[in-house]
């Protein structure tokens, strides 16, 4: 599913790389928490996912992509096929909860019939069948994550990447996010999601890789936050 | 890529910011205005050369003896003067124009200056020989053979005269293309600044249009629809003020002159031939910066 | 508020959207230009209009017989009917001009036009009297007064010439500045749009400033500034091209027109009267358009 | 130095009050946690203390500023008396670390030599006394933050008010963040901060104020997180 080999990344105007030979695999239907301090390159990680960056050096394969060097105009092809939950939810503010999901589709441009069918079903998976006419701004900050992934899975995707998902979340909503990200696991769809939030890493005993300085420093099966702590 | 998808974000992105938008409008119609008013002036100029070109070069005024005496030219001075000058090979036609018709003439021109009429009595006109050349640039050899020639009062070359007017116009001509360019160069800036002001204020639906995985042409096209159908709104406002100019102010100022036949008058059919170009112009120049902006200033 | 810090974020600001400030200043300076073209036009009417209304309202044109032969009018009917003339009282003052000064008058009005020198021989004009009236606003009364009289070959009204002279000048004054308005609006909408971008793309550093106690002026005022800068060089830059104007256009094409005295020249002194206006307008109108800008469209 | 008496606050846009009827009164030179839900009025509070919102009813008192009443030309001052921090930093990208802490003493009109003198100064509190021509993106998060922080005290203000300061930070990082507080805190300074972060609240055993839908529903004197957890 997703395959780095001896990837780095050296932003240009930075000194020291954000990632540094950096080999990970991910199989298809794996739940995978990414942690590490501040400034470890989590989100470089993930950026290089989705070709919103490309590593100065190595390869890294997505699906049947090989992302580094695929050509620009098919990268749309690759995004498709990923969805994407940050920390502050990018909703569109001037949207309903459905037109905002409706937009992923819209902008990939599927037929109209099949946006009226699958909006419905995918904001019930997430729990929010009662509030497709509401904006976003008269939302929890919980709701309003559930809106995202919603979006981010009304497209059915192979993979899921969220970046801090529960960051701007207080304990009991991160809870129910969690929930919802194993829920959607469940359908085969694979999970990779960065964090800083230890007792959400401590609770699930899901598969951890910790990076630090850009580097792998731990990859375990089903691992805890910290060791030390 | 759905087509009523795309034009509600045009219309939602023109509306956005509304004074941008008229601005651009604003000053995309007034440089086109000024492009179209200076291609009429060139069409004007065109033609009021092409009628003089073809009526005459050069006129051999005659002496007041025959100028009074002689209304058909068939006496011997200005029978032989004319036999002369039907004979010269560089000469291709040759015209009799006797006191009355010379009169005639004058009357047309200067309808509009009475003074200039009450000044000139009819036996102040010369009768005179209007001639055509071969080559219409070498005036001043049909000025050296006949100037003192029996008959002959003066030689007066009209290209001279047809110099002096057509300089004005290119003047007039210039001036417009002059601001006209400088207009176009504030519109050009205008229609890229618009894009990126666009671009900008939008970049957060681009960025989440991207990450779900909308292709560049589908983010960047409303910026591109926007910038054409703005130079489009101003091309189209350029021909109404063209048209309103010429019923207001060319009609009711230069009528005169027009009627008289001195000038060619700016017609109907004439702001017809230039509109097309204006639409193109804009349409292209906003298109082409558009896309340039977008390219250059615009990261994906 | 320290006055380097502010400078220093106005040229950051108009640095950072070049596009926009260059465009704001070529609309603003073409939109200043024809104002002031428009002005230079109306003092350039307003002077010959002075100049005309000086010397002369009426002319009475007298027969063939005295302009030939009494050069002096000392003969008995030139000089009754100079008498008569200046005891009118409706009459303020009466000047006799023979023949040959007619003739010298002819050819400088037609300096430019030798064609028409050709055509009127000495003999063509009359000698006439030139009457200044009481009341140049009724002419039309010594009109019927005189024409006919022993010795008068007809009365001129020069006043309907100045007004058909004066029609085609207020045409071009009005179309100028009718463009100009337009261009004005352009350029308000701009200065507006300006302000509000900026605002806009320095929303950010705005926000902190505000935060850490900055006085909506602190934060304002660069703005402000950045249109009245931009404002002020366009004032500048259509200054320039007014005074280009003149020495190129102007003083080429029309220059034997105002040699002639048929028109009052635009001279350095009427730009330099113009000026001010054109600077001081476009501070102001930047300042309030910003300022105005600033209170209804930019959140503090 | 901060009384808030029977403050409501209901957004225009919202049905819901974010605030209904809080009274809190917090002294001089003490540390108070804000917590709870997402949407239970944390941030509200903060902002009206600012003045950024006015309240819909009752009364807020700051300093001797009577801050729901006074004329909107003084708000400056009022801020002035306040630092303010928030989780996502605030720093002008494109301004040296020193120059955004010296924006805060520009912005206010301080002379230029004493923006000289105090910047060093501040820097060297925070920690940062060798990155001062740093620009914040070669900083990591932990440091921004501590300029962010730097920029709020260096004018010593009364009060500061932090909102999540450490959303976007790695637990170790967190507890610096917490450390520098506390040491702010001792200059005499009050210290105000909303989170999440429950082992933040925990571990420091602080005043803790707990809002849930708007209202007050706890106010320890020492404090953990949550009770039933
Ligand atoms: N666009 C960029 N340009 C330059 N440097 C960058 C850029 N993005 C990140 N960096 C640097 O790369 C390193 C890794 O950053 P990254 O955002 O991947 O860390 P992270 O683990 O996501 O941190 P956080 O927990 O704060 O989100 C950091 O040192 C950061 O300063
Ligand atoms: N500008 C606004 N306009 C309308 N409603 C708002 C606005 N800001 C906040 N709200 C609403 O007011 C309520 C309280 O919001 P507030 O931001 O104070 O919560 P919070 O405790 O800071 O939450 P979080 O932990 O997510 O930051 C929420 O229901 C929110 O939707
Ligand atoms: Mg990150
Ligand atoms: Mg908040």
């Amino acid at each position: 599913m997703i395959r780095l080999e001896h990837v780095s990344k050296v932003y240009k105007t930075s000194t020291r790389p954000a990632l540094e030979d950096v080999s990970v695999v991910v199989d298809k239907g794996e739940f995978v928490f990414l942690i590490g301090a501040s400034g470890s390159g989590k989100s470089t990680f993930l950026r290089l996912l989705l070709r919103e960056e490309v590593p100065s050096r190595g390869r890294v394969y997505v699906a049947n992509f090989d992302v580094a060097r695929m050509a620009r105009r098919r990268v749309p092809r690759l995004r498709q096929s990923i969805g994407c939950v940050f920390q502050d939810f990018r909703l569109l503010n001037n949207k309903t909860v459905a037109e905002n999901v409706a937009f992923a589709l819209e902008v990939i441009g599927k037929p109209r019939n099949t946006i009226r069918k699958v909006v419905p079903e995918v904001l019930e998976l997430v729990g929010l069948e009662g509030k497709s006419a509401r904006m976003p701004h008269e939302l929890s900050g919980g709701e309003q994550q559930r809106v995202a992934i919603a979006r981010a899975f009304v497209n059915r995707p192979l993979m899921l990447l969220a970046d801090e998902p529960t960051g701007n979340l207080d304990p009991d909503t991160s809870q129910d996010i969690m929930l919802l990200l194993e829920r959607i696991n469940r359908t085969g769809t694979t999970v990779l999601m960065a964090t800083h939030d230890h007792s959400i890493v401590d609770s699930m005993r899901r598969r951890v890789v910790e990076l630090d300085l850009g580097q792998v420093v731990r990859d375990d099966a089903r691992g805890v936050y910290g060791v030390g702590r | 890529m759905r087509a009523s998808f795309v034009f509600s974000e045009v219309l939602t992105g023109l509306r956005r910011n509304v004074t941008m938008t008229v601005a651009m409008i604003l000053t995309t119609m007034i440089s086109l205005t000024l492009l179209g008013g200076g291609l009429l002036v060139v069409r004007m100029i065109d033609k009021t050369q092409a009628v003089y070109q073809e009526e005459v070069d050069v006129n051999v005024n005659l002496t007041k003896d025959i100028s009074a005496n002689d209304k058909e030219c068939t006496q011997d001075t200005c029978a032989d003067l004319r036999e002369r000058l039907e004979s010269d090979p560089a000469i291709e036609a040759v015209t009799f124009e006797n006191r009355d018709q010379a009169l005639v003439r004058f009357k047309q021109i200067f309808e509009a200056q009475p003074e200039m009429l009450k000044l000139v009595r009819a036996d102040a006109l010369p009768a005179s020989f209007h001639l055509r050349l071969v080559n219409p640039d070498r005036p001043e050899v049909i000025s050296q053979t006949y100037s003192g020639a029996v008959g002959v009062d003066s030689v007066v070359d009209e290209s001279e005269f047809l110099e002096r007017l057509f300089s004005a116009f290119n003047g007039v001509r210039n001036l417009t293309f002059a601001i006209a360019l400088i207009q176009a160069v504030a519109a050009l800036l205008l229609i890229s600044n618009t894009v990126q002001v666009s671009a900008f204020t939008r970049r957060t639906e681009v960025n989440i249009m991207r990450l779900v995985g909308a292709t560049r042409w589908y983010t960047q096209l409303p910026f591109l629809l926007e910038a054409v159908v703005a130079g489009l709104v101003g091309a189209v406002l350029a021909i109404g003020l063209l048209v309103a100019g010429k019923v207001w102010f060319l009609d009711t100022v230069l009528g005169g002159v027009f009627a008289s036949g001195v000038l060619s008058p700016i017609d109907g059919l004439d702001i017809l031939l230039v509109s097309p170009w204006l639409l193109l112009t804009s349409i292209g120049i906003s298109a082409v910066t558009g896309y340039v902006t977008l390219r250059l200033y615009v990261r994906q």
